[in-house]
């Protein structure tokens, strides 16, 4: 079946050894959690089993044959990764998750503050060259918003409190959408960064960047995006963007877990002092310092994620293959079908958006009633793989005044069918709990 | 027919009618438990008197039908009961719900509370049927400290 | 062939795809570089895949079928690795190598000493409930060895920049072992911590750990352990060294890439503030605070590295199943073979032990008057790779006198032939550079 | 036969008999280049002529057969010219040596150099050939800064 937006969804589905699997007493699977983690097309398994078999040696460290190779399929992997989302592989640091990629950077200002507290001579000598906007305090403020994933917040949260620095955000709408009417108040010019998502995971609605791009800029802070809900799901160019760094995780692109991207312009790597320490990130070394490498390898302290670097790759040509605008369509196809199958069904609400207006294929409701892990049991019980609960985004949900939800997120192997699977599945859990 | 054997009708039962459910003083010790996989909350107390016996269970809680219904099959299982009787129906309790489906549990000890054998075999799940008894545990504990 | 030492290395060959690789012109690989890092049985890569083939999905935050097997696989894995070292499973961090763990116990304290700063209030929201013994400043110090790799000598120095603290070292005697004889004005009641590799990564000798152990417990300093050459080479048991932490990576021991593990005592992980935070590793979180899930969740936030933990955990099975007892005879055989080959060759030096007297599966040499650089040409040209330069040691070779040296490593599934074909190239090198 | 193509005779020969090694005075400028994944160094000086020619290269140096040759290489090759023709040599040079053993160099711009094309091949070598031109090209650079 081609769909109306061009994907042989059919043939893409055949990529994925796991989706043919049966769950609970032989019901066919229905995978709707990509946005928890994305599943792997045999591409990205045979590239990594072909590193291993074949390839597989120190990287970086060695002179011999293999590890020659290794070393050029590791760099090769993370220049396809960086044309992914049209970067230069030397501002691309390879890190294991999203949320070390939201730590390096929120680490950037901690280890920054406390150096800079060491002196002048001490700071350099630990890699720190002294950049008066990465030293925080009290008088300078982080924000970030009320939506966030915990991968974007707490670290922030540990980063004001080693400092002294205020965490200020972002409030939302009662609708889920970022409220920008207190912009100019809450990033102001004691605003060192502005860290904020750029697709919530709970409601799918998509941030407008400009007018927060704008004013960050406007105030000489730091503006960092958590893409995790965006690359894998759509076309990224970070030359576009403005934003001094972005990231996300392999792991729901279709790569391997274990990996994930720091993006970020070659001007703020160079500024940040170490992060992890240790072999592949230094110059020289003796008993009471270090020199260091130049970004990226600064960043990449010890053996890296070498395997996992060459599925992530691997993925990175398998979507593009595809096409990721036409991923995007199909998402949106998808979620259509999804929100208008809810639509029937008075018990049920959708957190967020319920038009397809800046927003992506995740599509989280409330059942009337009916607690979201029962709903998430039902599905389950039916072979239909959600995501029950606060999905990471706890204050999101305390403000919206709701507890837990349940999400379906949609990828480019759905299809029709498991949308209306999903759909079906809601039905269902409302006549059991409400019929009986 | 999975999904019966899971929401068996006395948890069904206890759902729709919590047995009581609220918070009512005089109390003894207050535990309050978090779900985080949910963020479910339970906040629980015990009333315990001169001769160790618990008087009363009083708690509110948002969450899940075996959640809610885990707090109601609790309140009428320990209610009058020495602390230690019901700390063993807490262990035993927890041992099923730790048993991954091997077990039935012993309707003696645990009388409606063998009901919620099934959840054994959701490991997602088995949190939402304890979350009331560690509530308890802790809540005694609590109270034991108080009255020393 | 089974040697003396009772390993069948034909079979344990056969089981190592790559090990049947030709480099450079169709030489047969000799791979003698798995101190940087090992090779993969096919059982491993069989578990990794079989993972993402059958059961992929989000780990210890999913309820559907899928999420529920993973969670178990993945902590089975966890367990499984436990075993592997004789811990509890709780006590091991699944980090992504032994530079991250090692990083992750330096940040502990830099960690704690800005928590401190901020009162105890606001340390206690971020995680920290003032273990005054992980608080750091001037006056206290830190205790590691000259002969550290980069990954336990670095992450110190900053910590100790950042905190103000001394860094101290034991020094080392000229044939490369720990020199003890200041050991009691070295570790001192000011110190908090030392750090010490359990074996030498250049010259194989084996740390004297009693003697450190009992003066660290004297002078109440916790005392960590850098098992990455130990770890996978020989049996190790945490239980009877007495160290309060301990750390190796996967990628050594036959295991995949970006995984490696902190095992460290229930009290200790109790006692640290978080490292990384986010997802996974909270208990409940607002705007401004969060609390903590209890160890080792709370030290391992985002998503986890699945599929390299299934892989692990499959290598510890491997290996277990041969016996580390007799891999450490077969690696002592080896390395008994190797000196003695190169005390043929009047050009060629050991550095380091000369005898098997505390010391393991590694040879370091120094070919008179040919760079080591140049040596590995030689070998790499004849199919045997070894690894060249210093080694993620430099301080060490600084104090030798050597620039770079060549260091072979053994592996189980090495044999007597792999040996010939080193010390031979080793001769051919002196030749080839010597006789032109 | 692969070894005789890396270590071609003229590199052996360089690295027996080193032209201009040493330290030197009087010079305009000084360089020291590390490799990190061998820890070997180099020092080298620049003395530039009121010409803006290049009057001596001296270096001191540890290192490789490739590195050693190559830093003689350099002296011979850009002692007595203009800075610009040295640069032209340099970016001849840094091409041959990322080309992977595509190229085999020009040997009326590189001279003795064109010896070298072998070490493409070997991309953990390439840094050991390159040390002494990135010293020479920073020396020249900072040569620059100061005469200006
Ligand atoms: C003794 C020692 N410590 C630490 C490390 C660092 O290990 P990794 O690079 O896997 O983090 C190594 C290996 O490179 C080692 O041999
Ligand atoms: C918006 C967002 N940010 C951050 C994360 C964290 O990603 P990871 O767990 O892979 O580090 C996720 C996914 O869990 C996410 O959806
Ligand atoms: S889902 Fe929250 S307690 Fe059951
Ligand atoms: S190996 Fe050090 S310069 Fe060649």
């Amino acid at each position: 079946m081609i769909t109306a937006t061009g994907l042989d969804v059919a043939a893409v589905r055949a990529d994925f050894p796991i989706l043919s699997r049966r769950v609970r007493d032989n019901q066919p699977l229905v995978y709707l959690d990509s946005a928890a983690t994305a599943q792997k097309p045999r591409v990205v398994l045979d590239a990594e089993r072909r590193f291993y078999e074949e390839v597989n040696a120190a990287v970086h460290r060695g002179a011999h044959a293999l590890a020659e190779e290794a070393t050029d399929a590791y760099e090769e992997a993370r220049q396809r990764i960086a044309t992914f989302v049209g970067g230069h592989p030397e501002q691309c640091v390879l890190v294991r998750n999203a949320t070390e990629a939201l730590n390096l950077l929120a680490y950037a200002f901690s280890n920054a503050t406390a150096l800079a507290g060491a002196g002048r001579v001490a700071a350099r000598e630990a890699g720190f060259d002294g950049d008066p906007r990465l030293v925080l305090g009290p008088g300078r403020s982080i924000v970030v918003s009320e939506l966030e994933h915990h991968a974007n917040l707490v670290p922030w949260q540990q980063a004001a409190a080693k400092t002294g620095a205020t965490l200020r955000w972002l409030p939302i709408t009662p609708t889920g959408r970022l409220d920008l009417s207190d912009l100019d108040r809450i990033i102001t010019r004691d605003t060192a960064v502005v860290s904020i998502t750029a697709q919530s995971n709970v409601t799918g609605a998509i941030t407008p960047l400009v007018p927060i791009v704008e004013r960050a800029r406007a105030v000489g802070a730091f503006i960092f995006l958590d893409a995790c809900q965006a690359v894998p799901n759509s076309p990224v160019d970070v030359a576009g963007l403005g934003v001094d760094a972005l990231c996300w995780s392999g792991h729901k692109m279709c790569g391997p877990t274990g990996i994930g991207v720091l993006w970020a312009r070659a001007e703020l790597l160079a500024a940040m002092p170490p992060f992890l320490s240790g072999g592949s990130m230094i110059d020289t070394v003796e008993m009471t310092r270090a020199t260091f490498a130049l970004p990226p390898q600064r960043f990449e302290a010890g053996t890296p994620l070498t395997a996992q670097a060459i599925g992530l790759a691997a993925a990175a040509q398998y979507l593009d293959g595809i096409g990721m605008a036409r991923i995007a369509d199909h998402e949106r196809h998808l979620t259509a079908c999804a929100l208008a199958g809810i639509a029937e069904l008075p018990e049920v609400r959708v957190i967020g958006p319920t038009d397809l207006v800046d927003r992506g294929g995740v599509v989280s409701v409330i059942v009337d009633g009916v607690h979201a892990h029962d709903v998430g049991q039902v599905l389950d019980d039916r072979g239909v793989a959600v995501r029950v609960g606060h999905h990471c985004a706890w204050p999101l949900n305390r403000r919206l005044g709701i507890a837990a939800s349940t999400r379906a997120s949609f990828y480019l192997y759905n299809d029709e069918d498991d949308v209306a699977a999903f759909v079906a599945g809601l039905a269902a859990a409302v006549s059991y709990f409400r019929g009986r | 027919m999975r999904l019966d054997s899971l929401y068996q009708d006395v948890i069904m039962d206890h759902y729709r009618r919590r047995s009581g459910h609220g918070l009512r003083e005089p109390f003894t010790a207050e535990s309050c438990q978090v779900n985080p996989t949910c963020g479910d909350e339970i906040r629980l107390r015990v009333a315990v008197d001169g001769q160790g016996r618990i008087a009363d269970v009083s708690y509110e809680a948002a969450g899940c039908a075996i959640s809610q219904a885990s707090a109601s099959v609790l309140h009428d299982a320990v209610c009058g009961l020495p602390q230690s009787e019901a700390m063993i129906i807490e262990s035993a309790f927890h041992a099923l719900m730790q048993s991954r489906g091997t077990d039935a549990g012993d309707p003696e000890v645990l009388g409606d509370a063998v009901a919620f054998a099934g959840v054994s075999r959701y490991p997602a799940r088995v949190k939402c049927a304890l979350l009331p008894w560690m509530a308890l545990k802790d809540a005694l504990h609590r109270s034991e400290g108080i009255s020393r």
